[in-house]
């Protein structure tokens, strides 16, 4: 099937439309940027974004950033403060609504590992990963603080693990109500939204299940590529495929054609 | 009256630094400002046994893990975004060659402002309920660790908290946009937590792609975030962000950044490149060689470029730096 | 894109201020940067039984305990510098008509740092082992206090620290030097504590001597410390800082401060300022004419007037600051 | 005796030869800051002067400041930052050499009372004072943090009490170690400077005893005028009279005269 969008602009879209006009968010480098900005650009023009170093009020120009603070950034920005401003008084203080992360390997609770992947399990004594990882960076902060938070992810067996090797990033945790444990003031991830789907927690149990499929995919597929017995929601449903006015929005903030290359 | 603290980058190594000491660095995020030149003379002038402290990882971190210069570092990001994992970092961690403490991008800046304040601990809303927590690299025999982040009992509610060691290194080399001679600095862009880091240090040294008059400083008051009172040495260095980027100055510079970074991956590209963008200059001017006048010139054709323009009246000539730098050195 | 905050100072006083609250203001101690004139609207509007946090005393709080508008009141220094005792302020206290709970600057500043990252308290190495610790307005029958600044334990160490209690004002009216139409502000002078403020405070309004245009902003991103997201309303209100000091504006009202100051001294000196510098003006207009032509140009002639300049050129002019606060107030 | 200086005069040189150049250094509004300032005019030029809210790199213009943040100390500075930073970063710390704060009331073991008067002991229930005053300010920070601390104060027997009725600024408490049960980083009063003379204090048990006089004053007077039995040190002198140069750098400094109004 030849589609006039990218899988990887599918995810994208289905992000954005998580976000809602008006919001406090954040976002991180690459697709969650540009997830973030497609809603910006298209369904959301006040929500108010910055990036993990107060960079406030910005748009970007000349193409994807090359990170969060660079200069294609920087070249518009209202405001620009500090890593303890943005992560610390926005985020960890509970105002922040939404935040986009990452993941290599997320778990049936939303937890999510970005640290390193492992031969087995680590065990009682801390070990070198076999492959490092680019570690928590501010996504724990988001985890942590933010109102909620949308996990982006390729949709890949080993990405999909009935328990993540190492927490980088707390999710649900060991489910229920197992957050408030810790006293987060964040209210933990509301989606995680991949190539092929969407996953939304259950209310009780917080344990992921499948809430929708893109046009190109299935719920069997999906099943199939998940690491463990992923269970339906009852009104789980396809999801709709991008408008035409979402695509355009998309590719004017994708202008160097990123999500179109994978 | 204070007094000229510029001193050339090989002086200020010589200095400040030595082998086993805890040195802090890393600024704007992997890909922005950050001193990687100090990173560059550590290698030449052949400082082993660093203990890093970088909020987030960058080129320098990459380039003194890889090269084997540091055995433990205490990090938030350690990637470098579009570019990619840091191949250095990583495969000095992969060995075991270096113990890599993991802490988020927040965590590290509140270490730092308790490192600041001098308070034996920082609150931990954050890094809490995770292997951050339980998991330490300088001790791996604890697990679940209770002394990386322990509990404190909030005496207002009676519920349990986190507590963040403070950090004082025992350096840190910051980079900063503009300087004067007397170690008042401006930042454009994100601060990151460059002010923290320059409170919480033992001994800071600045690295400036400019030396500007003190007038400027006192035209831009609120724009000197770190005062000439917490720091020790001014160095005067272009492009010593470089191959990252830095605002209102210069561009990343994509080609290099993949370059370096594809060259840590082994050791062999490891020591080509310490041949080639370490130890293949002989001074500034060498240094500004090296990245090439065109190269330099397309990297300052930055759309930030507005954001140098209130301050470029101060910004003094080379010569002018240089004499000063003589009398730095001497004072 | 954000939208247009330019509302008038009554409208957000209407809007943002409700009798019992917490109200936060006061900036550069107490002859400096202060949203006075929201204090003198408060007044205007009758507002009643108000918790004032202040992190030092001004003639703002000076004014509203002198006229038996605060019950409440947590503060750091309580003076008014070179002009004396704050005898508003202090009358309210003597009388035991206004409970002053103690503290000191940095402890203020602290408070609401410990607000602005919702940490459940913050580690405290000062105030401690003093009576601003053993002794409490708020709860007079517990000495030595145990609830004020409670103990906890170091978990590193060991060995007893303080904590704070973290602060969080309903409101916080901040002055600050400039800011655009969707309230994104420059202050010029020290911050004191209002970038703290401003993201402790549940609502935040502020309160300039002149808007400018946000291509401002956009030149001088590392100047705007208060960035729009965090803020609800913008007044522009000239002169807004009076009798006080505004860096760059405005200087301090020497012989202003000191009639004020007299006559908050006693109730029937109080009841007369207010019919004359309270209620005596009708608008912005009827103000700046309040405080005489000849008197605005002999404060605006300031040494530090030259801190403005880089900005002058985007200041706006009245006529489209009335146009654009027209229209902020009806969205 | 007519003088050529004023005891205010006396009081704010004997203060400013306590401070050695290249400190870092606090101070307060009026009296402590002609201190400040005539110590960097004379004989320390490169002290490192800061004022509570962070105005680094400033001489005053125009006249005796009118506060410590105020626009004749604004005009000229290099730096602006914040409270947190100025009496936090530098001055809680520990890093601060060297802080003067004044005094409404001081006690045997400097501890200093700036809050308020009243009558008699305030009791074990808390009640507003007779006399409100100005409050702690930055001096409870600066008498924790700063590695020593200069008082100044006018020699009055009211000001001079055997135990001040409220500490708002802990100066060595009980006397002894007792600042040790506290863990204060700084390390206390190492002088009160008067109008009458200096106090400094005894090594072990930390009680303020008299260091000198001035060639207008004498043991006797200061005795006499000090609320609690003061013990003279072993080599108490009198204090050098200004020179001519010191004369002439704090009227530099204070232009206005306002200390020889007093």
């Amino acid at each position: 099937m030849t589609l006039p969008y990218t899988r990887q602009e599918m995810m994208a879209i289905a992000t954005g439309r998580e976000i809602r006009d008006g919001e406090l968010a954040i976002f991180g480098v690459g697709l969650s940027m540009l997830a973030g900005y497609f809603a910006q650009a298209h369904h959301a023009p006040n929500v108010r974004a910055m990036t993990e170093g107060g960079v406030y009020g910005a748009t970007p120009v000349g193409g994807l950033p090359w990170g969060i603070e660079c200069n294609r950034i920087s070249a518009n920005a209202t405001s620009f403060t500090s890593g303890l401003d943005a992560l610390g008084c926005l985020v960890a203080s509970g105002r922040c609504d939404v935040g986009i992360i990452g993941a290599a390997q997320v778990d049936r609770f939303g937890n999510v590992n970005t640290t390193g992947i492992w031969d087995g399990e680590i065990g009682d004594h801390y070990r070198p990963p076999k492959t490092r990882l680019t570690g928590a960076g501010g996504a724990n902060d988001i985890a942590c603080g933010a109102k909620r938070y949308l996990i982006m992810v390729a949709h890949e067996p080993k990405r999909f693990a009935e328990t993540v090797t190492y927490v980088s990033s707390p999710g649900y945790l060991e489910g229920g109500d197992a957050r408030a444990r810790h006293g987060f003031v964040g209210g933990g991830p509301s989606a995680i939204i991949t190539t092929l789907g969407i996953l939304r927690p259950e209310a009780a149990t917080k344990e992921f299940v499948l809430a929708g499929w893109y046009a190109f995919s299935s719920a069997e597929e999906i099943r199939a590529n998940t690491g463990w017995e992923l269970k339906i929601a009852p009104d789980a449903a396809p999801i709709p495929e991008p408008s035409d006015s979402e695509l355009a929005a998309l590719r004017t903030v994708d202008v160097t054609g990123a999500l179109r290359k994978g | 009256m204070a007094s000229n603290k510029l001193i050339s980058l090989a002086e200020a190594v010589r200095r400040t630094s030595r082998d086993g000491m805890q040195y802090a660095s890393g600024a704007a995020l992997p890909i922005g400002s950050d001193a990687v030149a100090f990173g560059r003379e550590l290698l030449r002038q052949e400082r082993r046994d660093l203990h890093a402290i970088f909020h987030c990882n960058s080129q320098q971190l990459n380039l003194l893990a890889g090269a084997g210069a540091v055995t433990r570092a205490e990090c938030g990001f350690t990637g470098l975004e579009v570019f990619g994992f840091a191949n250095g970092l990583r495969r000095a961690v992969e060995s075991g060659a270096l113990a890599l403490e993991d802490y988020s991008n927040l965590a590290m800046a509140l270490r730092l402002l308790g490192g600041a304040m001098n308070w034996p601990f920082v609150p931990a809303t954050v890094n809490i309920g995770s292997d951050l927590q339980d998991r330490s690299a300088f001790e791996p025999d604890a697990y679940p660790s209770r002394t990386k982040i322990p509990t404190v009992t909030d005496p207002f509610s009676g519920r349990p908290v986190g507590a963040l060691s403070p950090l004082k290194p025992d350096l840190a080399a910051i980079h900063v946009t503009l300087a004067d001679p007397l170690g008042n600095a401006i930042m454009l862009g994100t601060e990151w937590s460059r002010f923290e880091l320059s409170r919480a240090a033992k001994r800071v040294v600045l690295v400036a792609d400019a030396i500007v008059d003190t007038a400027c400083m006192r035209q831009f008051p609120n724009l000197v975030r770190i005062p000439d009172i917490v720091v020790e040495a001014v160095v005067h260095w272009p492009f010593a962000a470089w191959p990252q980027s830095s605002p209102g100055m210069y561009d990343v510079d994509e080609e290099h950044m993949r370059l370096m970074n594809k060259a840590l991956a082994t050791e062999e590209g490891t020591a080509q490149y310490r041949r080639d963008f370490v130890d293949g200059y002989a001074d500034l001017d060498g240094y500004l060689a090296m990245i090439g006048a065109e190269k330099r010139a397309s990297l300052s054709a930055t759309a930030t470029g507005f954001l140098l323009d209130p301050y470029r009246p101060w910004i003094l000539p080379a010569e002018v730096v240089a004499q000063l730098q003589a009398e730095g050195g001497v004072s």
